[in-house]
């Protein structure tokens, strides 16, 4: 059971991988912020994963941190780093 | 499972040179921040594999968010015309050196993120250009295969102290041994610590103050989330704060969570009324120090040496120390996060 | 007396001031002299004690190195204490008056206290520290108060001067962090004593002193990693750039040092040489480059930058008493150039600019400040009975008796290039200029301080003796063979 | 391979990554990266040698001093941001000028 | 095997589909409005179908109530910014992909 955790754990790792193609190609800030948050949330359940793989109950506290803090980051492009006057980054 | 397991560090190994690679290496500065974000992401994983949950929560805290978060709001300000030339009359520059100060008027309105060409070396003149990366290309890779080689060659055992750690961890008041390092073993480290955030505190809010940003109606929907978050991020500070005595967790980690609060606070566009932002800002800001100033003063008299906690106390003056450090901590982030000192009210 | 935790309170005071300053910003003058005073005051206490019961080990916490960390003081940390207090004073004095009423407005002199009183404790803390990770965070704490005030100076240079020096003070820190964490994981100990008995040769300690060497010797600018620093201690507010001069170039070279010494005693003869060939390097660049130079501050600036090489020259002469030359030097450049610092400082604020050539006969204007400028250009030449002549002799002693004269020649040279560039300045001193000066009045406080830390520069020969005994406390260069 | 020195090497490789970006990279922002990525370096070779002795439970010091020294990289971000604000609003631009080469 | 771990496995597996779709969507969906709808929708029931995976696992009902309350944290969180963000990109006059 613990290497069926680890082996959705690498599944989950391989996604994120391509989920930065997003992030490379864009064309809007949005998209990219969006792939970051893409990255959070999969953070947070391979982290629930290696929680139960290891053993070690403190990882689940380190997905809850991961969770809000995710959050934080992303109203902090929204409302500071994406407002009206840089369209310029936008385009590709 | 040991392979599944290598085949997991080893792509998190590459994944991680990768995206700094990317992130450092990107044309486009808001595509490194984000991708910077991610990298920070990835450390906090590679801090779990290494069994290292205290760092993976103060790398998810502060790496992967905060930072973030001050990275954003700095790249926004470099485009923000209106912030320039704030504090000071630029008409006579302070010392003789300065003459050529350029006047805000004359500066170039370019947009900080428009492409900024390609990475940029140094050298200028195309040819010398060339042979100068590639001469530095070769000097860190002989660098980087001189630190792999040394690194390889470390004996298999490693010499550390986690015997002596577990030996005195009776004495030191808590059980978890990264606390026990941080409060008590090493705890005059941490209190140098705590001086080292105020500083930068002192050195940002030195540079004047800037001229307080609209911040737009947050919309019902940022209003509702942030009121939602808040108080979670606050209990979830409270609760690292707490299980840090035992388990993964402790002051930075809860502090630096308080900061994520206080951060949310500000960009849904709450200030601290300017009738605190004077004296109970300052004291809470340092509370953390003076609390463990306090402590070690107080213990000095008693008779004890610096920071040696009697241990039947030990437990409980950690967990004030602690406590006022988290809070310190949260509100220092916070501060920082805002930029510059926040305008008092009528000059006291 | 005995029982009192002199090291202790000598890190806490300027600390607990520096809240202080930070709490009241609008007493900030007065309590920041009272703290200066107080620290003075304690560091005559620890000397005191020092002095009396031999080189003394304090383990914070009661644990003990390698669990815990231990604080040190030997003749060498006090020698260091002693200059970074008096210094210190007289730092304080002039910034009393330099802040308060000059351009910088009281919201200045408000952020220029807290900030100052905390590079004081990190400089405290880093000489009494026997823990190489200990020292990361002196470190740092220092080099974050030294950006932020060379950012007071506000303007353009200033300010990217500051960004430039806080971009190299973290990289400095980062590469001596790698050493450290190399040599942790090699012996298990990042206390010094401990490093020193268990070290042995291998690739990650050679990867360790290769680290650590560089990123302090970039911190410490020493040709060629010196090209931020002239324009940083030019750009900086007057008294920031006597205080980064005298003392905080001095810091990473004093950890320099202490490894050298005990971390890494099999370091080669080859590293030794090449040190002292950079050092040479320095002292003829930065004395050529200080010539050229049309800028006062800037001048004085490139002349640390030669005085830096000084230091290490000692390097290949190893033996006790290039040390104690070297350190002899330390501490008569530290007073010599905050005197002329303080100098250039009066003369920029009483002329409104530092341009050598239009200097216009400001020695009828300002004749303490000129004097304490020529004091000091004594002291730094090498003159008798000046503490850089003793230096200087200390130092050319050991070259002739080990057989290495040329070094002596470097003495020579370096001495003869700072007496060119001190009678250059003296001279325009008394010359007529086309352009008149603002002339704006001087607060006496500055003028006076300059001309004593000056005259301290020339005194410090004739106190020699007692220095060089104090020096010998817990023997820092070990004993007379080991050289 | 020890995953430990599988981590160190990465740091190593980190650490060198940095020191490029940082020499190479003009804009301040991207040095402030670079930065922080050779930070990420050095407390990753701290961490990871910590975990190299097989079957035993880490060492808890390093993780102490990599606390720390997020904490003190953060503070340093912190500044140095606001300071790359500051270089802007007084030269307009957001890099060093080239250090006059005498 | 017990029969729990088999439903546990089925829950994981539709939960990494999940994600792979969340992902897929995030590449090859045409605007950035489609895209939230994708990446939102996919990720948390992709994390919400892990959790309940793993809380058939859990050695206590306080593991079950954080796994839960990290689930909910992240849909709150998600959806919130999936609105804001799309709010900012139509306020920025990104237009949405027409047929």
């Amino acid at each position: 059971m613990q290497t069926f955790f680890l082996i959705v754990a690498l599944f989950l790792l391989l996604n994120l991988g391509a989920g930065m193609w997003r992030v490379f190609r864009g064309p809007t800030a949005a998209d990219r912020m969006l792939a970051a948050q893409l990255f959070g949330t999969t953070a947070v359940a391979t982290l629930l994963l290696l929680a139960q793989v290891d053993g070690n109950a403190a990882l689940r506290d380190v997905a809850l941190v991961f969770a809000l803090l995710a959050a934080v980051t992303a109203v902090a492009f929204v409302r500071r780093a994406w407002t009206d006057q840089e369209a310029d980054h936008d385009a590709g | 499972m040991t392979l599944l397991q290598s085949v997991f560090d080893a792509l998190l190994g590459f994944a991680l040179l990768w995206l700094a690679w990317q992130a450092l290496a990107s044309p486009d500065l808001f595509k490194g921040i984000v991708l910077f974000i991610a990298f920070g992401l990835l450390m906090a994983l590679a801090w779990v594999r290494l069994d290292a949950p205290d760092i993976a929560l103060a790398e998810a805290a502060i790496g992967a968010g905060l930072t973030g978060a001050l990275l954003l709001a700095a790249l926004a300000r470099l485009d923000k015309s209106s912030w320039r030339g704030f504090g000071r009359t630029p008409v006579r520059p302070p010392e003789g050196n300065n003459r050529d100060v350029i006047h805000p008027s004359k500066r170039d309105t370019k947009s900080a993120h428009e492409k900024t060409r390609k990475p940029k070396p140094i050298t200028e003149n195309g040819k010398g250009q060339a042979a100068f990366c590639g001469l530095l290309v070769v000097s860190l890779s002989a660098l980087a295969a001189g630190l792999g080689y040394a690194v390889l060659t470390l004996p298999s055992q490693a010499p550390g102290l986690s015997d002596s750690v577990a030996a005195s961890l009776e004495a030191s008041g808590v059980s978890n041994p990264v606390t026990a390092v941080l409060l008590n073993f090493r705890g005059y480290d941490t209190l140098l610590e705590l001086g080292v955030l105020l500083l930068a505190l002192f050195g940002v809010w030195s540079f004047g103050v800037v001229p307080e940003r609209r911040e737009s109606s947050p919309g019902p929907v940022l209003d509702r989330l942030s009121r939602l978050l808040i108080p979670w991020l606050i209990l979830v500070a409270g609760y690292l704060l707490w299980v840090g005595a035992h388990a993964p967790g402790g002051a930075f980690q809860a502090g630096s969570v308080l900061a994520a609060a206080g951060v949310l606070w500000l960009l849904t566009g709450w200030r601290l009324d300017t009738r605190f932002s004077g004296w109970p800002l300052r004291i809470i800001l340092v509370a953390g120090l003076g609390v463990f100033v306090v402590v070690a003063v107080v213990l000095i008299l008693m008779g004890g040496r610096l920071l040696e906690y009697p241990p039947s106390f030990a437990a409980a003056l950690i967990l004030l120390i602690e406590a006022a450090a988290t809070l310190s901590i949260g509100i220092t982030l916070a501060a920082l996060f805002l930029g510059s000192r926040p305008e008092t009210g009528p000059q006291r | 007396m005995s029982d009192i935790h002199w090291p202790v309170i000598v890190i806490l005071l300027p600390l607990a001031g520096g809240v202080a300053c930070f709490l009241w910003p609008r007493r900030s003058v007065l309590l920041g002299l009272l703290t200066a005073l107080g620290v003075v005051a304690c560091v005559a206490g620890l000397g005191g004690q020092v002095v009396e019961q031999g080189a003394q080990r304090y383990a914070v916490g009661g644990w003990g190195a390698p669990l815990g960390i231990d604080l040190y003081a030997d003749g060498l940390s006090l020698l260091m204490l002693t200059v970074t207090a008096v210094v210190g004073l007289g730092i304080s004095v002039y910034s009393s008056g330099y802040f308060e009423r000059a351009r910088y407005g009281q919201d200045r002199a408000r952020h220029f206290w807290p900030v100052w009183l905390f590079l004081w404790t990190a400089l405290n803390a880093l000489f009494l520290s026997a823990d190489i990770f200990n020292l990361y965070v002196t470190l740092e704490l220092l080099g974050l108060a030294a950006v932020a005030l060379v950012a007071l100076a506000g303007g353009a240079d200033a300010v990217s001067g500051a960004m430039r020096y806080l971009l190299v003070s973290l990289l400095g820190s980062l590469f001596y962090l790698l050493g450290v964490a190399l040599l942790y994981h090699s012996f298990g100990s990042v206390d010094i004593a401990i490093l020193a008995q268990r070290v042995e040769p291998s690739p990650a300690v050679w990867a360790a002193m290769g680290l650590m060497i560089v990123g302090l010797l970039l911190k410490t600018a020493l040709f060629p990693l010196h090209f931020w620093l002239p324009s940083v201690h030019a750009s900086a507010p007057a008294p920031v750039s006597a205080l980064l001069s005298a003392l905080v170039v001095k810091a990473s070279f004093y950890i320099l040092l202490r490894l050298w010494l005990e971390v890494f005693p099999f370091a080669n003869a080859a590293l030794a040489q090449l040190l002292g060939l950079l050092g040479a390097a320095a002292v003829f660049w930065g004395g050529f480059q200080a010539l050229r130079q049309t800028r006062l501050k800037m001048l004085i600036a490139y002349s640390t930058v030669a005085q830096l090489g000084y230091l290490f020259l000692a390097f290949p002469l190893a033996s006790i008493t290039g040390w104690t030359g070297a350190l002899y030097m330390l501490l008569s450049h530290a007073a010599a150039k905050t005197a002329m610092f303080m100098a250039a400082g009066n003369i920029l604020y009483f002329g409104g600019h530092d341009r050598i050539a239009d200097l216009d006969r400001v020695v009828q204007r300002l004749p303490l400040t000129i004097t304490a400028f020529a004091l000091a250009g004594i002291s730094i030449m090498g003159l008798p009975p000046s503490g850089g002549f003793i230096a200087k002799w200390l130092l050319l002693e050991t070259a002739i008796r080990s057989a290495q004269w040329w070094w002596g020649g470097v003495l020579i040279l370096g001495g003869l290039l700072s007496a060119a560039w001190v009678f250059k300045v003296v001279g325009y001193a008394f010359t007529r200029s086309e352009v008149p000066h603002e002339a704006r009045a001087v607060p006496a406080t500055m003028e006076w301080t300059a001309l004593l830390m000056a005259v301290l520069a020339i005194l410090l020969g004739l106190f020699a003796p007692w220095l060089l005994a104090l020096l010998e406390i817990g023997s820092p260069f070990g004993r007379e063979n080991a050289g | 391979m020890n995953p430990a020195f599988l981590y160190a090497l990465v740091g190593v490789g980190l650490f060198t990554l940095g020191l490029y970006a940082l020499i190479v990279h003009a804009h301040l922002l991207r040095k402030i990266l670079a930065i922080n990525v050779m930070a990420s370096g050095v407390f990753l070779v701290l961490v990871a040698l910590a975990t190299r002795t097989q079957g035993a439970a880490p060492d808890p010091v390093p993780h102490a001093m990599v606390i720390t020294g997020i904490v003190v990289a953060v503070s340093a971000t912190a500044l140095a941001l606001a300071l790359m604000l500051r270089v802007r609003a007084e030269t307009g631009r957001a890099e060093l000028a080239e250090e006059p080469l005498e | 095997m017990m029969p729990a771990d088999y439903l546990s496995v089925v829950l994981l597996i539709a939960g990494g589909i999940f994600f792979l779709a969340g992902t897929l969507g995030l590449l090859r969906f045409p605007d950035v409005y489609t895209r939230l709808h994708a990446l939102t929708k996919a990720d948390n029931v992709g994390l919400g179908l892990i959790v309940a995976g793993l809380a058939l696992h859990a050695e206590s009902w306080t593991v079950v109530g954080k796994l839960l309350l990290i689930w909910l944290l992240v849909l709150l969180a998600g959806a919130s910014v999936a609105h804001l963000v799309a709010a900012a990109a139509r306020q920025r006059g990104i237009k949405a992909w027409k047929r």
